[in-house]
C-alpha cells in the first residue's frame, strides 16, 4: 500500500491547517488530534472566530431600526453577509437569502409556511430513504396536521438513490420532492439538476437539502434550478446558530410568515399586522447578528481556497481512505465507490459496535462519529443499528488517514477480532 | 461634525417650496416609511408631452424625509417623466449632499419610492424602486 | 443641578466599564462612544466573547452524539450552560430550560406548540397594549389560523398597566395571559406576580416576556409562578444567536414538538417518529453552541456583579437621568415614574423628529434609538410615530447622562427649537 | 490507555455470565438507546420478601452497555428491591472503573434504567430514574 506522502493534492495543507487552531491541540498528553468528524460540524478558522470576535469587541449593536455609528456597521456587516452568500451559491438576489438558525430551521420554515399554505389533505410528499431527519420529520409534522402521504425514493445496495423507484414515484404527481444534495452516511452525491428536472417535469417542486453539498462543492442554486435549498454555516467553517435558506422568489412572496416578531413586519395595530418585504418577512425578532458575520467570513475563506480545490482534495482524501480501508479484515464500508461520493466513510466492524470503534480511536487522538447520524430510516435499511462515521474536509491529510488506519488495527487487538 | 445637518436640509425642512395639494392630478401616490413613520403624498400634473407641470407633496417625518421630498419636487419640474424615472439613489444624495446610514437612507429615498411606484403605477411601492 | 459625579452606586463602574471592549471605543476622530441603546441589545464583556473564542479555537464539535474528547467538551460545556440559566432564573429543573434563538422565537414557540395543540377557535388570548410585536404578532398569526379572540389590556396615560381594566378582562375568561414584564418603552416594571395569580385564578395560563426584566434584575420563576418565560441572551451580556424558554413541566410535557429533525427525536422511521425528553424535543438540529456557551459565560457574569446591585445602579441611574431631563423645554418623557420603572426612557421634542434627534445625538457620540421600538400599538396609544429612547445597564455612567443632555441642548441649537 | 477498555468490561461483553431469559418473570422490562440501538431486556424473580433470587438480561450493543448490564445483574442477585432503587450512577462507575463521557454514560446506564422502571413498575423508562 501506498502511503500518505506520494498522494497529491490541490490544496496547500500546511498553510490551510495553520489556519484552524484547534488543529494544533492535544487531546491527550502527546495525542494530538485527528479531527475526521467534518460532517457533524466543521472546525473554524482563525478569520472566522475573529470576525465575530471584532464585531463584539468593536461594532456590537442590534440593526436595521439604528441610526447611531455601531448600528449603522452592524446592519452593514450583516447585510453584507447576506450579501456573500448570495454569491456564494449564485443566487440572483440577496432578498431570496433569509438566515436560520441551521438547516432544520430551514427546512421548517417550508414546511410550516409553504406546505401549510400550499399542500392540502390527501397531497402527496416524495422524501428518500436516506434523507438525515431533518429532511423527514418536518415533513411528518406538517402530514399529521394535514393528511399528506409520503413516499420515499429507494435507497440501492450501494447507497444510491433508485432512479427507477424515482421516475416510478413520480409518476404518483408529488407536490413537493425534498432530498438530500449528498448523504451525511454514505457521501453519495445524489444527481440533483437531473432528479429537481424530474421533478418539476412531474409538477412537483424540489427542495435540496445543502447540509453536505454547499460546505464541499460548488453548489449553483440557478444551475440546479432548484426551489429550496437549506445548509448550515457551522458545517461550512462558519459558527454555530446560523443556517440559510434560498427560495425561488415567487415561491417565497407568497409563502405567508413563519415566525412573528420585530423585523418581520411593516406595520402592527391592535390585533393586525402587515409583514415586511423579504428577506424580513421571515427573520422574526434580533437574528443571529455575529453569526451572520461569521459565516459571511466562513464564505469568504472557502472561496479564496476555492470550492473546485477543496471538492477535488477530497476526492483524493476519499479515495486514499477506501483503498486503506479495503486492507482491513471484517471491515465493512458502505456506500457507493469514490467517484459518486464526497468526504464520508461509513463502516462497521464485526464484533466491535460502532461506539466502541469510536471510544478506542479516541483514545489515540481520532475523532469519528458512531451511531445513526441522525438517518435511521437508512440504517434501518441496512439492517444495522449504527455505524462508525470517518469524514474529511479541506484540512484533512493522507497522515490522518494512516492514523485512522492505524487505530482500527489497535481496536482489533483489544477486540481480538 | 452639525455640517451634517446641512443648512440646505433644516431650512427645507422648516420652509419647504413644494409642499400642498394638486386636486385634481394626474399621478397622485403615498406610503410611508413604517419605522419611523414617515408619510409621503405626492401629487403631478403631467402635460401630454410627458412633462412634469406641477409636482407638489404633503408629508410628515424627519427632516431627512421631508426635506429631501422638497428638494426631489424641485428637481422634477419640467423633466420628462421618462427622465424621472431614471432618478437614482445616488442623484438623491447628490441632491442632498451628505452621507447616510442604511436607515437615514430609507428616510432620503421614501418621497423617490412614492414618486416612482406613482410613475410606473404600481399598486405598491418597493424598495427594489430605490435601489441602485 | 447636580452634577454625575456626586451620585452614589453600588457598583464599581471603572472596573465594570473595563470588562467591555467596546467601551473605549472611539466612533468618530475624538469623540468617545456612549452607549444609551442596551434596551435593543447590551454590550458584551470580554469574558462573554472569550468564552466562546476558546470554544471554537479548543473544544468546538457536534454535541449529544459524539464519543471524542471535543464531542464530550462541548456537550459538557453546552449542559453546563443550560444549568447555569436553570439557576439564574431559579427554575427547578434544568431539562425546563429550552434554548431558542431569541425571545421572538420562545414565544413562538409556545404559539406553536401549546397555543396550536390547547386552544380552539373562539378562545381568547389576552395581551397588553404595551407588548413589544414579539410577543403581538406571533398571537395574531395563531389567532388568524384557528379563530381566537384577543382582547389588550389598556396602558394608563403614564404608561402603566391598567390593573382595573385588567381585571375587568380576566373576567372575560382568557385561556392564556401573554405580558411584559418590562416595558422596553416606557420602562414600567409590571407587576407581574400580582398578575400572574390572578390569570390564574381566572384559569389562564400566564406568559412572561422577560427580554427586559432578566437581564436587568432578578427573576424567580418559582417565585412568579408564571407557566412560560420567554429572553433572550444578547440583551443581558450574551451573544446574538441564543434565547430561552422556561416552561413549568406539566406544560411543556404535554406540548408537542415545534421543530422538526436531529436531536428532538428518540426514534425515526419511514413516516412515524418518538419524540425525545425535555429539554431536546424543542431543540432540533444543531444548536447555537457557541452562543449557549457565551449565555452561560453572560449569566456567571452578571451574577458575579449581583442582579439585585444592577437593578440599584439603573434605578439611580434613571433618576438622575429624568431629573436633568426634566430641566430642558420642550422636551416629553413617556411613562411613570422612576420609581415603577427601569433604565429605559422614551422622550419626544416638540419640532424635531426622533430620528433627527437620533442622529444629532450620534455625532456627539451618543447612541440612542429613535422608532417605534417594534411597540407601534403603544406609539399609537400615544399618538406619536417614533419616540427618541435612551436606555442604561450596568456599565452607564452618570457621566454619560450629562453627555447625553448636553447634547440634546445640541439638537436645539441646531433645529432652532 | 488502552486500559479504558478495561479487561474486565472486553471480557465480560464477549462472555456475559447473566444472559438470558426467564419465563416466567415477576419483573420484566426493555428498553434501548436510541442514539446507538443498544438494548436491553430484564428479567428478575423475586421472592416474597422482596429479594431478587434470579435476574437475567438479553441485549445487543456496545462493549459497555452490555457488561454494564452483565455486571449489574450479578450486583443484584440476593439484594432486596428496596436496595435495587438505590443503586446510582456513581454505583455504576464505581463498578465499571472507569471514567465516561456523556454518551457513553447513556450505554453504561442503559440497564440500570431498564433495571429501575421494571422494579418502579413505570409504563416509560426515563432518564431521571438514573440521574444522582
Ligand atoms: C419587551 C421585549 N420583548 C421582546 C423583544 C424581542 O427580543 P428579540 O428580538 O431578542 O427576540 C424585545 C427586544 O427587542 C423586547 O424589548
Ligand atoms: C444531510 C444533512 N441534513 C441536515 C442536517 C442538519 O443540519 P443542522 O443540524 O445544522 O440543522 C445535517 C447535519 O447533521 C445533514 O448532514
Amino acid at each position: 500500500m501506498m502511503t500518505g506522502q506520494v498522494q497529491s493534492t490541490p490544496l496547500n495543507l500546511e498553510k490551510i491547517r495553520d489556519d484552524f487552531p484547534v488543529l494544533r491541540r492535544q487531546v491527550r498528553p502527546g495525542v494530538s488530534l485527528v479531527y475526521l468528524d467534518s460532517t457533524a460540524t466543521s472546525q473554524k478558522p482563525t478569520m472566522v472566530i475573529e470576525a465575530m470576535d471584532r464585531y463584539y469587541r468593536q461594532s456590537n449593536a442590534n440593526i436595521h431600526r439604528g441610526i447611531h455609528v455601531l448600528a449603522e456597521e452592524a446592519t452593514a456587516a450583516y447585510e453584507e453577509a447576506r450579501e456573500k452568500v448570495q454569491k456564494f451559491i449564485h443566487a440572483p438576489s440577496s432578498r431570496q437569502v433569509i438566515f436560520t438558525r441551521n438547516t432544520t430551521e430551514a427546512i421548517n420554515l417550508v414546511a410550516y409556511s409553504w406546505g401549510f399554505s400550499q399542500l392540502k389533505s390527501g397531497d402527496l410528499i416524495l422524501l428518500t430513504e436516506m434523507e438525515h431527519h431533518s429532511n423527514l420529520v418536518p415533513w411528518y409534522l406538517l402530514a399529521e396536521r394535514i393528511g399528506l402521504r409520503l413516499e420515499f425514493v429507494s435507497v440501492t445496495e450501494d447507497g444510491l438513490l433508485d432512479q427507477s423507484d424515482f421516475e416510478r414515484k413520480l409518476e404518483l404527481k408529488p407536490k413537493l420532492f425534498a432530498f438530500t444534495h449528498m448523504s451525511n452516511v454514505v457521501g453519495t452525491i445524489n444527481p440533483a439538476k437531473d432528479m429537481i428536472a424530474k421533478a418539476h417535469q412531474a409538477g412537483a417542486v424540489a427542495l435540496l437539502d445543502g447540509a453536505q453539498s454547499v460546505p464541499h462543492f460548488c453548489v449553483n442554486v440557478q444551475e440546479l434550478d432548484v426551489d429550496f435549498l437549506a445548509f448550515s454555516g457551522h458545517k461550512m467553517c462558519g459558527p454555530t446558530g446560523i443556517g440559510v435558506l434560498y427560495g425561488k422568489k415567487e415561491l417565497l412572496e407568497k409563502m405567508p410568515p413563519f415566525l412573528g416578531g420585530g423585523d418581520m413586519i411593516k406595520r402592527v395595530t391592535l390585533g393586525s399586522f402587515k409583514p415586511n418585504e423579504l428577506p424580513y418577512k421571515f427573520e422574526a425578532g434580533t437574528p443571529a447578528i455575529a453569526e451572520a458575520i461569521g459565516l459571511g467570513a466562513a464564505v469568504d475563506y472557502l472561496s479564496g481556497i476555492g470550492m473546485d480545490a477543496i471538492a477535488q482534495h477530497e476526492h483524493v482524501l476519499v479515495r486514499y481512505a477506501l483503498e486503506r480501508l479495503a486492507e482491513i479484515p471484517n471491515l465493512r464500508v458502505f456506500g457507493p465507490s469514490a467517484d459518486k461520493k464526497g468526504g464520508v466513510i461509513s463502516f462497521v466492524m464485526s464484533g466491535v459496535h460502532a461506539h466502541d470503534v469510536s471510544q478506542i480511536l479516541d483514545q489515540y487522538g481520532v475523532a469519528i462519529r458512531a451511531g445513526h447520524h441522525c438517518a435511521m430510516p437508512l440504517h434501518e435499511k441496512f439492517q444495522i443499528p449504527a455505524t462508525a462515521r470517518a469524514s474529511f474536509y479541506l484540512y484533512n491529510t493522507f497522515e490522518e488517514i494512516d492514523r485512522l488506519v492505524e487505530a482500527i488495527y489497535r481496536v482489533k487487538d483489544i477486540f481480538g477480532v | 461634525m452639525d455640517d451634517f445637518y446641512r443648512e440646505l436640509i433644516i431650512d427645507r425642512y422648516k420652509n419647504p417650496q413644494y409642499r400642498g395639494v394638486l386636486d385634481p392630478a394626474d399621478i397622485r401616490f403615498e406610503d410611508d416609511n413604517p419605522l419611523c413613520g414617515d408619510h409621503i403624498h405626492i401629487d403631478l400634473r403631467v402635460g401630454e408631452d410627458g412633462i412634469v407641470r406641477e409636482a407638489l407633496f404633503e408629508g410628515k417625518g424627519c427632516a431627512i424625509s421631508q426635506a429631501s421630498a422638497d428638494l426631489l419636487m424641485e428637481k422634477i419640474h419640467g423633466m420628462h417623466l421618462d427622465e424621472v424615472k431614471k432618478i437614482s439613489k445616488q442623484d438623491i444624495l447628490d441632491m442632498l449632499g451628505i452621507e447616510l446610514g442604511p436607515v437615514r437612507l430609507k428616510c432620503a429615498l421614501l418621497s423617490l419610492k412614492v414618486l416612482k411606484a406613482g410613475v410606473y403605477g404600481l399598486g405598491e411601492a418597493s424598495d427594489d424602486l430605490v435601489e441602485d
